[in-house]
């Protein structure tokens, strides 16, 4: 059976991969999972310099989901060239997508630039849809004229192929979806978190410090796969999709609305070997309903 | 070696009012030491974040592993109706534990600090003093630290038993000294317990608490402030679950 | 101590009151609940004629929560006036809100017009955001020309009070808000469903004949409390608060976010007394905290 | 009248693979008929909607109520872990009920439609033939219908067990004829036996299924389409869980 995928030229071993910044750069959960047998490895964020992140709380549980408000805390290129991407380069049958956040147009093209010249990274996650920094991040991605610059930009400096990761918070996805194809984006993922609120009717005051914070887990499963829908029905691009992904129906179901791979985030936190058992639920699948090749159940619902 | 599974309920009973102890088999035990904490799950499906629970006894012999918790709110509510042969999932040893140092060591402990400090007073090499604080009179652990402390005192808010205040009120009217000072309990309490530390010129190990996702390091929902720029993200943000949860109370912003 | 609140000078008894279409018109739960006892009856959208609403399935199950697609079935605005709303005269402790829907300003007007003279409507909500009707519905509610617009166009032909109902499927709700506040609302309620998807893995099909559905329950509540306070900052007018709605808990915190009322939906369908219960409930936590009138506490936390 | 309650489960037992029979001491029983159903919810909090089951069986006297069911996803894989003295919320009597006709009436069931007709049975005022069709020689409920139905005749899909085919293939095999046919089912079953009953001119109710959410008429989910402008929204939809789900077979589209 086949369960390789193709990104932009760039050939998964399989479609799993986990979603950026819930696995850090996988070193963590690499006592739990072969980070060899995933699809790839997606980074947390990473800025020009280290960003503090916001205050605590930065974690709300919600029913069926969890809000965070980390700030993307990151050490910065720099470190993260050094220790995470030297890291990960014993895992050879991996890919590594780096998510990339800023401020500016200029912040992410620094970024970019510095990782041109990575062996290690075979593709850039664009983070266009933080809702939890005050600058850039959302930004950019809830107008697609923005949406298609800073692609346009972007891709003008990127030696590796480019993801553009959309926020759901967003009337139209479909317009931000043709906004970063138009502005020359290699792929798409989707979705980011949903933002939430979580108040302490006890304390009467918000949970987070942040007061609000992105909503993620299997509460936003539904909305997701809408999206995905919706994109896959809009763009020639390829689309990888996530939110709330838990179990292997939830993957093929996403798989079934139009991405061609998908992303396991807040998952990770109740199950640090989601990936890898969505993965094997997914094989049982194929195998039980006769499926040669994964890619054949890619966007067959309509 | 930290592993997720699922444990079994070997035991459940209420210390105090709205405190219980929890036996349960499990082989995080053994892995774990004092200080560490473990991730306990709830079942029901619509509450996916661990409950972070510190390791109040550690039997290696039985393969058991003891937490105390107080209900909280819905997550230790569904554990505190676990019965004898419920299963639970569980992920463990999480964090750093306490250091075992010292000739001479004061534990510290209030409300629900207290119970991690227990195993701790089991495995430290040396003369141990247990001081630890309560709200009133419906104490809990008691029997267990006179058996393995020299001398425990206690502090109630209401001053129904013991020291009427604080256990740093304890440790002064008692004119405490040691080599080191370990702690856990709220943070006003820690910052108080490391002030007497640094009068006494005493080398000081807290134990701090966050909000959690993840528990090992990956999500950066847990930091607190360190005083130096940290290891791991260069920010002045140390991660309670994988750099802490204890720390020297230098180490930290209280 | 106090539980009224008023909007738009009505003067309910209580800020409790059910979502619209998830209670009829009150009829099916009257076993179950005094009707009498709740601040108000949101009926089912009524449109000018009946409506035969979308092919089956129309409801599926999703993690902490549900997708519907009813399609706003209904019998027509002059057997709601013949059946419906003499049913609810016998309820005088309570006000009736009636939920307006139409493919078009005319067929808004129309019902508006209708309802002019029955005494028994206290107060109209009208219905812009539905996102399971292919015309009309959440048309009118993503655009903020068109929410003005239409605000303005029903208030002037509506002779009680008017509510205008959001879409929380918006980039900016604070945008919507104060389109409506621009277009004459007396006040706004949200949110109405999120759009959403499920696909059955095994049939390889959406789960709902309409493909999409509206998403509500507890799985929606984090992003409802996150809107209603955002509008809560952006606007005067006063703010009906639901999305996931199901403990005392769940209504403190709207309106501690800024909701004047607020309304519970799907909890209904899991508890049918969850209406008087969230009630109770929030008068124990008011006598607790000694809190007098429940107006001092809305919107108290910024 | 109808009630929102906690019942407590008496006794549950696997009658064939993955059907399971579950004994309920709910209050709901002192209100129903045979044809209605309960919605049983599930006790984990991430799934909401309930469970529609057909009653099976009414014992007024001990205050019981039998349902049996298959396994059919998460939350009857729930239901079938529920022990002696488990609690679980159930909702009911829902629905109309099958109006007891007839000098000679005959029962059909098909798979999980076969329950239904058990209390169906007992309570008809005439003679009772009975017609259960089920996959294989995996039967269920046979002992029982044996017990009060003057003849049982079985269909199956395999032809492991009586007639090789459904049950309308037994009711030709047979040349069954009555006063009036009661039928529950999948939906292709249903419109054969409709037809059947037509051919025969002979009166037949049908229990109809849909997805629900509110279950008592409010949300309007669960229509099916009925041959005649409907009362409560005059566009031919009927309610499945209010204004059925038995209906004539000639009211509803099949
Ligand atoms: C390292 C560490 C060790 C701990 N050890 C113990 C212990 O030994 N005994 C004990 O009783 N309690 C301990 N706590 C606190 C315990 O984790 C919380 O009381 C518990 O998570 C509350 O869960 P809940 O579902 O009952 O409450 P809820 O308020 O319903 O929980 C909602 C969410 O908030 C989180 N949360 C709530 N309170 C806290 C808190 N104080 N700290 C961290 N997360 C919280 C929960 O984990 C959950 O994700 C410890 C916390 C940490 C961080
Ligand atoms: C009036 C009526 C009477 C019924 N009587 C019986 C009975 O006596 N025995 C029995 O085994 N089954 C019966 N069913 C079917 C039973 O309701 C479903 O098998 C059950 O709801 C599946 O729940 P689940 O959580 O296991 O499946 P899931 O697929 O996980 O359920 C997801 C959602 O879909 C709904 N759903 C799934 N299948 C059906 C279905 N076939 N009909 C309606 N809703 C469904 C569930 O209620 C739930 O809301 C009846 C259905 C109706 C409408
Ligand atoms: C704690 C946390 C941190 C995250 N950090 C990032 C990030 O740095 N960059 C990014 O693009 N997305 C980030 N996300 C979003 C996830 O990558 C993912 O898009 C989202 O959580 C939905 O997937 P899930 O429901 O499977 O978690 C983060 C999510 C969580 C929960
Ligand atoms: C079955 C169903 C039918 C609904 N019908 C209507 C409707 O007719 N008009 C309307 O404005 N909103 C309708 N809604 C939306 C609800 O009124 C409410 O805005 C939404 O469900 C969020 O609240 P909840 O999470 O408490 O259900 C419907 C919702 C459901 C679940
Ligand atoms: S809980 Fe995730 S880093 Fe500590
Ligand atoms: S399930 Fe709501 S009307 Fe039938």
């Amino acid at each position: 059976m086949n369960t390789k995928v193709t990104i932009a030229g760039v050939e998964f071993q399989n479609p799993i991969m986990e979603a950026s910044g819930t696995f850090g750069s996988g070193m963590e959960y690499s006592e739990f999972v072969d980070l060899n047998s995933l699809g790839a490895v997606v980074t947390k964020g990473v800025a020009n310099v280290p960003w503090p992140g916001n205050p605590t709380p930065r974690i709300a549980e919600v029913r069926s989901g969890m809000l965070n408000a980390i700030g993307l805390q990151n050490p910065g290129v720099e470190v993260f060239c050094e220790r995470d991407l030297k890291f990960l380069e014993q895992f050879e049958n991996t890919k590594v997508l780096v998510n990339v956040c800023g401020h500016s147009a200029e912040e992410y093209i620094e970024v970019v630039e510095r990782l041109a010249n990575e062996p290690r990274v075979d593709m850039l996650e664009i983070n266009i849809s933080c809702p939890n920094v005050k600058e850039g991040g959302i930004a950019f991605g809830q107008d697609p004229k923005a949406v298609e610059e800073i692609t346009r930009l972007v891709k003008s400096h990127a030696k590796q192929p480019i993801v553009m990761k959309l926020s759901p918070n967003v009337t139209d996805i479909k317009v931000m979806a043709k906004a970063a194809e138009a502005g020359g984006a290699d792929a798409i993922s989707l979705i980011n978190t949903l933002t939430g609120m979580k108040i302490d009717v006890e304390r009467q005051s918000f949970v987070l410090a942040n007061k609000t914070g992105g909503m993620s887990g299997p509460a936003v499963h539904p909305i997701a796969v809408r999206m995905v829908y919706e994109c896959a029905n809009s763009v020639k691009i390829p689309i990888i999709g996530m939110g709330g992904i838990s179990t292997w129906e939830d993957a093929i179901e996403m798989m079934l609305a139009g991405a061609t791979a998908v992303s396991v985030g807040t998952a990770n936190f109740y199950n640090p070997t989601a990936t890898t058992d969505i993965l094997a639920g997914m094989i049982d699948y194929l195998e039980r309903k006769k499926i040669n090749d994964i890619n054949s159940i890619v966007g067959i619902v309509k | 070696m930290k592993i997720k599974e699922t444990a079994t309920v070997i035991h459940q009973e209420e210390l105090a009012s709205g405190i219980f102890r929890l036996v349960l088999e499990t082989k995080i035990c053994d892995y774990a030491v004092p200080g560490q904490f473990i991730n306990i799950f709830p079942n029901d499906g619509s509450k996916l974040l661990p409950r972070p629970i510190s390791i109040c006894e550690i039997n290696k012999e039985y393969g058991l592993m003891v937490v105390v918790y107080r209900v909280a709110g819905a997550g230790t509510k569904e554990f505190s109706e676990l019965k004898l042969g419920d299963r639970v999932e569980v992920m463990g040893p999480l964090g750093n534990g306490f250091p075992l140092e010292g000739q001479k060591a004061i534990v510290v402990g209030g409300g629900i600090g207290v119970p991690p400090m227990y195993e701790l007073a089991r495995q430290l090499p040396g003369d141990v003093i247990a001081v630890m604080g309560y709200r009133n009179d419906d104490l809990f652990l008691v029997e267990e630290f006179t058996d393995v402390a020299s001398d425990l005192i206690i502090a109630t808010d209401d001053g129904s038993v013991g020291t009427h205040g604080t256990v740093v009120d304890a440790m002064r009217e008692n004119h405490l000294t040691a080599d080191v000072i370990y702690a856990c309990g709220p943070k006003p309490m820690l910052k108080a317990v490391a002030e007497y530390a640094k009068e006494k010129d005493i080398k000081c190990y807290v134990s701090m608490e966050e909000r959690m996702a993840c528990g090992v390091g990956a999500c950066l929902g847990c930091v607190c402030q360190s005083t130096e720029k940290d290891d791991h993200s260069h920010v002045n943000n140390k991660r309670v679950c994988k750099d802490g949860p204890v720390f020297l109370s230098t180490e930290v912003v209280l």
